[in-house]
């Protein structure tokens, strides 16, 4: 070891304890301000998870560019993997049919379980998010247990990123369309309806089940990618 | 302070030591992972965020609710999460198909010397 | 409602050259068109109201997100716009891919939202989103070096928004709000707490990363010096910009003044040194980037609102010639297949007319050379500042310039020998197009002067002198360098490496927090 | 109380994974992390963010990047299908490649992993990283993207034309699968022995035959980055040489 890496080690051991330090002893002196019972108050868009109103409502213009971080990921790794393809045939010479049966098992539950946490995202705890990842993990899986090859004969990359695209556009103009109605752009414009109950809260299921699809099917497309450059670094 | 903002302010200086102190690029972006997964702890667990109860209910919320927006904060921070440890491996996989090494110190040797190279031939000129 | 329809749109766009690759370059182009056109619009009724706000969905601005359009983010977008429509006439013989379109619109979107973003969660989800896109444009060609060094970028802005959020956690533990506003409202209302301190040096330190401070910025000038030639120009011409901005709008809540002049010297000082003894062009302009942005900074540690607004017409002025200076020195490379001083000079002939204009230009104008616009910009804030170490600094920076800038003078000698055998290179109508416009662009800004500062008074004498005093500076620089071209001076380039940079960035913090009194 | 039981495993897990030396205990350390995060969420009141992290933290990125990763304990190899070399019988993998490289694995305590693929992305695959080994009749007669290692078995190439087959003669080193349907577009083939062979049992049909007289032999090509790999297998081999034992396991499968 040279001696500048003792040093770099040393010093860095002393940065983070110092900073550390630093942030233990100020976080969480002084009272809090504000208050939490306005949050409740504001946030009656009528979806009974407020997590979800905030999400797709009151924030709605944050989520629409975190939604775009993760297509330009998607979009990166298409673009920078779909160069060649990969292997075709897969010869794994550790397979085991308990893990098949498992996958076919397991995939039609994970598939309904993240559109049940899209379509009753404003209800309870989910969201286009955690949906459209929770099914997504189900196709990884059975990525892992079946082979990739399974999952390639059906991967059509093209209509997928085709898929992707469209719903972002239709996402962006339910998101203008107030302004049609010179409302401030973004706002809710269907009624509220009757909270807990799966009709409510105007656009913000639509919203959800709009980005449940496009996490999916940009999802698929990484897992896709991945696996097809397994094993590279 | 709660024991989460304490497990989040050490998860973070554990993770950017690894940062400073390991050369191979996987370590490094696994540290990079663990550094934003520490902020999303810290976010939620701030003393006037935590709560007993979800912040979910039909009518009225319960006072013993916990606070909605820091949740709706670090959803978005974990999806943007995900966006750099997935494109910092496409790079790194891209460099080790040039290269043949995640080894952080030698990766900026090879690309020196390169570089150096490119720059001798413009001073003879 | 204009402000938040201008990143809308591009983000719109951006979808829609998803879903039609071939025809990707022309919605790319009707976007720049409609947000051209917003941009004037929202322009002229910030003109007239001094500020527009707006927050979006009706939301009382405690928890929704209040956009604000006042004069610096008027001024950012139509340096952006204006920057934007020459990346792609610029581009538009390439051809790019549509991934390139959709990239460049996402990036163009996000950075014309941060202008006026009044939120902190929301700036943080912008710059992200900023760093992910410049991220894959920076290593779009796929070039060794174009990858390491935008990955770098990624590591050390990742880290940095690491720090950004965790400062953002401690705003709303404390206030309640991540409206910047509101923010300021409480931090009156409640004296000045500690925890303010620990905020402001947090998100200080977070934004610095990615604003071309030097040592917390070593991956900008690989990442800059290294990406695809429009990308260059758009990213030092006003995508660092935009952070500087957001360093702005904390200083106006946080009591960060000091820091902010110390780090600003010190990027000033050390980005002219490494520019100085850098002999690749493109890198060179990277370098001086950094110098410019401590330039701003000192201008903007002055503290008053007009010493604010003078640092923003600087950047302005400088986004118009560092993109010049880009463009140019990427044709005359693309032509001579380097970058390197030495390789152009040999191969002046052959350079495209264009090139050279647009060098000879970009360097009066980086040099301050009357009436172009570093002139104007430099009198801008001469004309606000009035503490003496400031100005002492802001001369030593320019003269910086003047001598790194000297390298360039033997590619615009009067020609000895007009050699036939050398065929000169060409521009297409596109690059004549973007760097005319740029052109345009450095002669005219001092047009524009009455509208930073009203009130400013400038008389003829005073102009005069100022004028006689950049010559000098000029010469100055031309003599500095004309010493220091026989004892070249290899710098040490070891500290660009991202070990020695998360490490810089924990020490900033450190070094900010207790500057700024926060270990009282 | 679960709850800081579970908060206070998180930085001993990290100090642990960031600061040994395997990187899938890294990657797996990060997962299981984030899994124990999850969890607190839920029992705090943030289902929401459970489910997120939970779904993206812990299992999206944590496979992408155990994909990532090279197996350490595995040896990868990658080839085109090709009988009596290395192909596939009722399942089970054979010929003097599988035994060769089965025994070679199970000497330096590694699995075998073996992946066909048609040549061109074979190599591909190779250079990228995406294997260790890339085998099925390769003659180190252009660089493969790889370290070659000595010759195992001597080898020589024939001319093979199909009837009115012209043009310039094209060197294969593909599959059997594609082998007739190559040889009537392209006309005529340089074919290696086992190549050849396999042409044979196929049918050769009107095809002509005629030996040219260049001397090869069979290699594998080693990763580039592997030199230590690509010496090992070397003494490997030559142990086996001097035992014999190649001549012995080349007519077992190739007669």
């Amino acid at each position: 070891m040279r001696p500048i890496d003792r040093l770099r080690i040393a010093a860095g051991a002393l940065a983070s304890a110092g900073f550390a330090a630093v942030l233990l002893l100020s976080i969480g002196r002084g009272e809090a301000g504000g208050e939490t019972a306005e949050v409740i108050r504001l946030t009656a868009t009528g979806a009974a998870n407020r997590v979800a109103s905030i999400v797709l409502d009151i924030r709605l213009y944050d989520t629409l560019f975190e939604l775009f971080a993760f297509s330009v990921a998607v979009l990166g790794v298409r673009r920078f993997l779909r160069r060649t393809a990969g292997p075709a045939v897969e010869e794994s010479l550790v397979e085991s049919h308990v893990v098949r049966r498992a996958a076919y098992v397991l995939l039609p539950p994970m598939l309904v379980l993240g559109a049940y946490l899209a379509c009753f995202g404003h209800l309870s705890p989910g969201g286009g998010f955690g949906g459209g990842a929770v099914a997504a993990t189900g196709v990884l899986l059975v990525s892992v247990a079946l082979g990739a090859d399974l999952l390639a004969q059906r991967f059509r990359d093209e209509r997928l990123e085709r898929l992707e695209a469209v719903v972002l556009v239709v996402l962006l103009i339910i998101a203008l369309i107030p302004a049609a109605w010179s409302r401030p752009l973004l706002a809710n414009l269907l009624p509220p309806g009757q909270p807990g109950s799966l009709l409510s809260a105007g656009t913000i299921p639509i919203y959800s089940v709009l980005i449940a699809l496009k996490v999916f099917a940009g999802a698929w497309a990484v897992v896709h990618f991945f696996v097809r450059h397994r094993g590279e670094v | 302070m709660t024991a989460g903002v304490v497990t989040a302010v050490l998860l973070f200086a554990i993770a950017a030591l690894a940062l400073i102190v390991r050369r191979d690029l996987v370590f490094k972006l696994v540290a990079l992972g663990l550094v934003n997964g520490s902020t999303v702890l810290l976010l939620v667990s701030l003393p006037r965020g935590i709560g007993s109860r979800p912040p979910i209910a039909a009518g009225a919320i319960p006072p013993t609710a916990a606070d909605p927006f820091p949740q709706a904060y670090v959803l978005a921070a974990i999806v943007i999460n995900f966006a750099v440890l997935a494109l910092a491996l496409v790079f790194v996989m891209m460099l080790v198909e040039r290269y043949h090494t995640t080894d952080a110190r030698r990766l900026e040797a090879l690309i020196r010397e390169e570089r150096e190279a490119a720059d001798a031939e413009g001073e003879d000129a | 409602m204009i402000a938040a329809l201008i990143p809308l749109l591009h983000l719109l766009t951006s979808a829609l050259c998803g879903v039609s690759g071939r025809m990707a370059r022309w919605v790319a182009a009707a976007s720049w068109a409609g947000s051209a056109g917003l941009i004037g619009l929202l322009a002229t009724k910030v003109v007239a109201a001094g500020e527009v706000r707006y927050t979006l969905g009706g939301w009382p601005n405690r928890w929704g997100i209040e956009l604000v359009a006042d004069e610096p983010a008027i001024a950012l977008l139509a340096l952006l716009g204006l920057l934007h429509g020459c990346v792609y006439a610029f581009e538009w013989a390439g051809r790019r891919e549509a991934s390139f379109y959709v990239l460049l619109q996402v990036l163009v979107g996000a950075a014309a939202a941060l202008t006026v973003s009044h939120d902190l969660f929301n700036i943080y989800v912008l710059l992200e989103l900023m760093t992910l896109t410049s991220y894959l444009l920076v290593g779009f060609e796929r070039r060794p070096a174009q990858l390491w060094a935008s990955l770098k970028y990624l590591l050390l802005a990742s880290f940095g928004m690491g720090l950004f959020l965790v400062g953002g956690a401690v705003v709303y533990e404390h206030a309640g709000t991540m409206n910047l506003g509101e923010l300021a409202a409480v931090i009156r209302a409640a004296g000045d707490p500690p925890w303010v301190r620990l905020a402001g040096a947090l998100l200080l330190t977070g934004v610095g990363v990615k604003s071309g401070i030097f040592v917390l910025s070593l991956w900008l000038p690989t990442a800059h010096a290294s990406a695809p030639l429009a990308i260059s120009a758009l990213l030092s011409g006003v995508v660092v910009k935009m952070s500087v901005l957001e360093i702005l709008r904390l200083a106006a809540i946080f009591p960060l003044a000091p820091a902010i002049w110390v780090l600003g010297a010190i990027t000033g000082v050390l980005g002219a040194v490494y520019a100085l003894f850098e002999r690749d062009i493109k890198r060179m302009l990277a370098y001086h980037t950094l110098s410019q942005i401590g330039y701003a900074l000192l201008a903007l540690a002055g503290g008053s609102p007009a010493a604010a607004i003078a640092a923003v017409a600087y950047l302005v002025a400088h986004g118009l010639f560092k993109a010049l200076l880009f463009l140019g020195t990427g044709l005359a490379a693309r032509h001579v297949g380097s970058a390197h001083i030495g390789r152009l000079v040999a191969a002046r002939d052959a350079l495209p007319r264009t090139a050279v204009l647009a060098l000879f230009v970009g360097t009066l104008g980086i040099i301050g050379w009357p009436p172009l616009d570093g002139f104007w910009a430099k009198e801008l804030i001469g004309a606000c500042c009035d503490s003496m170490a400031t100005r002492v600094m802001l001369t030593v920076l320019a003269l910086g310039t003047a001598a790194s800038f000297a390298k360039l003078l033997p590619l615009f000698g009067v020609h000895r020998r007009e050699s036939d055998e050398c065929e000169r290179g060409t521009a297409n109508r596109g690059e004549m197009v973007a760097i005319g416009v740029l052109i345009a662009g450095v002669l005219f800004f001092g047009w524009s002067t009455p509208w930073w500062i009203s009130g400013l008074r400038l008389s003829a004498a005073k102009l005069m002198l100022d004028a006689g005093r950049a010559v000098l500076i000029a010469g100055a620089g031309w003599l500095t360098y004309a010493l220091l071209k026989k004892r070249w001076v290899a710098l040490p380039r070891a500290i660009f490496s991202t070990e020695e940079g998360v490490l810089a960035v924990l020490l900033v913090f450190l070094g900010v927090w207790l500057a700024i009194g926060g270990g009282a | 109380m679960s709850r800081t039981i579970l908060l206070a495993a998180v930085p001993v897990i990290a100090g642990y994974a960031l600061f040994q030396r395997r990187r899938w205990v890294a990657v797996l350390g990060m997962g299981l992390i984030s899994f124990l995060l999850a969890v607190v969420y839920a029992l705090q009141g943030a289902p929401d963010v459970a489910v997120a992290e939970a779904a993206i933290g812990a299992a999206l990125v944590t496979f992408i990047y155990v994909l990532a990763i090279r197996r350490t304990g595995r040896l990868t190899v990658v080839a085109p299908e090709l009988s009596g070399l290395l192909f596939r019988q009722q399942g089970e993998l054979t010929g003097v490649e599988s035994e060769l490289l089965g025994r070679f694995a199970r000497e330096i305590g590694l699995d075998l992993t073996v992946r066909f693929a048609p040549y061109d992305e074979a190599a591909d695959t190779l250079r990228r990283g995406g294997a260790d080994i890339l085998a099925g009749g390769m003659v180190a007669d252009v660089p493969h993207g790889g370290l070659p290692t000595e010759p195992y078995l001597p080898t020589r190439f024939y001319l093979v034309a199909a009837e009115g087959g012209a043009g310039e003669p094209m060197r294969y080193r593909d599959e059997e699968r594609t082998l007739r349907a190559t040889l009537s577009s392209r006309g005529r083939l340089e074919l290696d022995l086992v190549r050849l062979l396999a042409l044979t049992r196929i049918g050769l049909g009107s095809a002509q035959v005629a030996p040219m007289d260049e001397e090869a032999g069979y290699v594998f090509i080693v990763h580039a980055g592997r030199p230590d790999l690509q010496d090992r297998l070397n003494r490997f081999l030559d142990r086996l040489r001097e035992a014999d034992e190649l001549r012995a396991m080349a007519e077992r499968h190739l007669g």
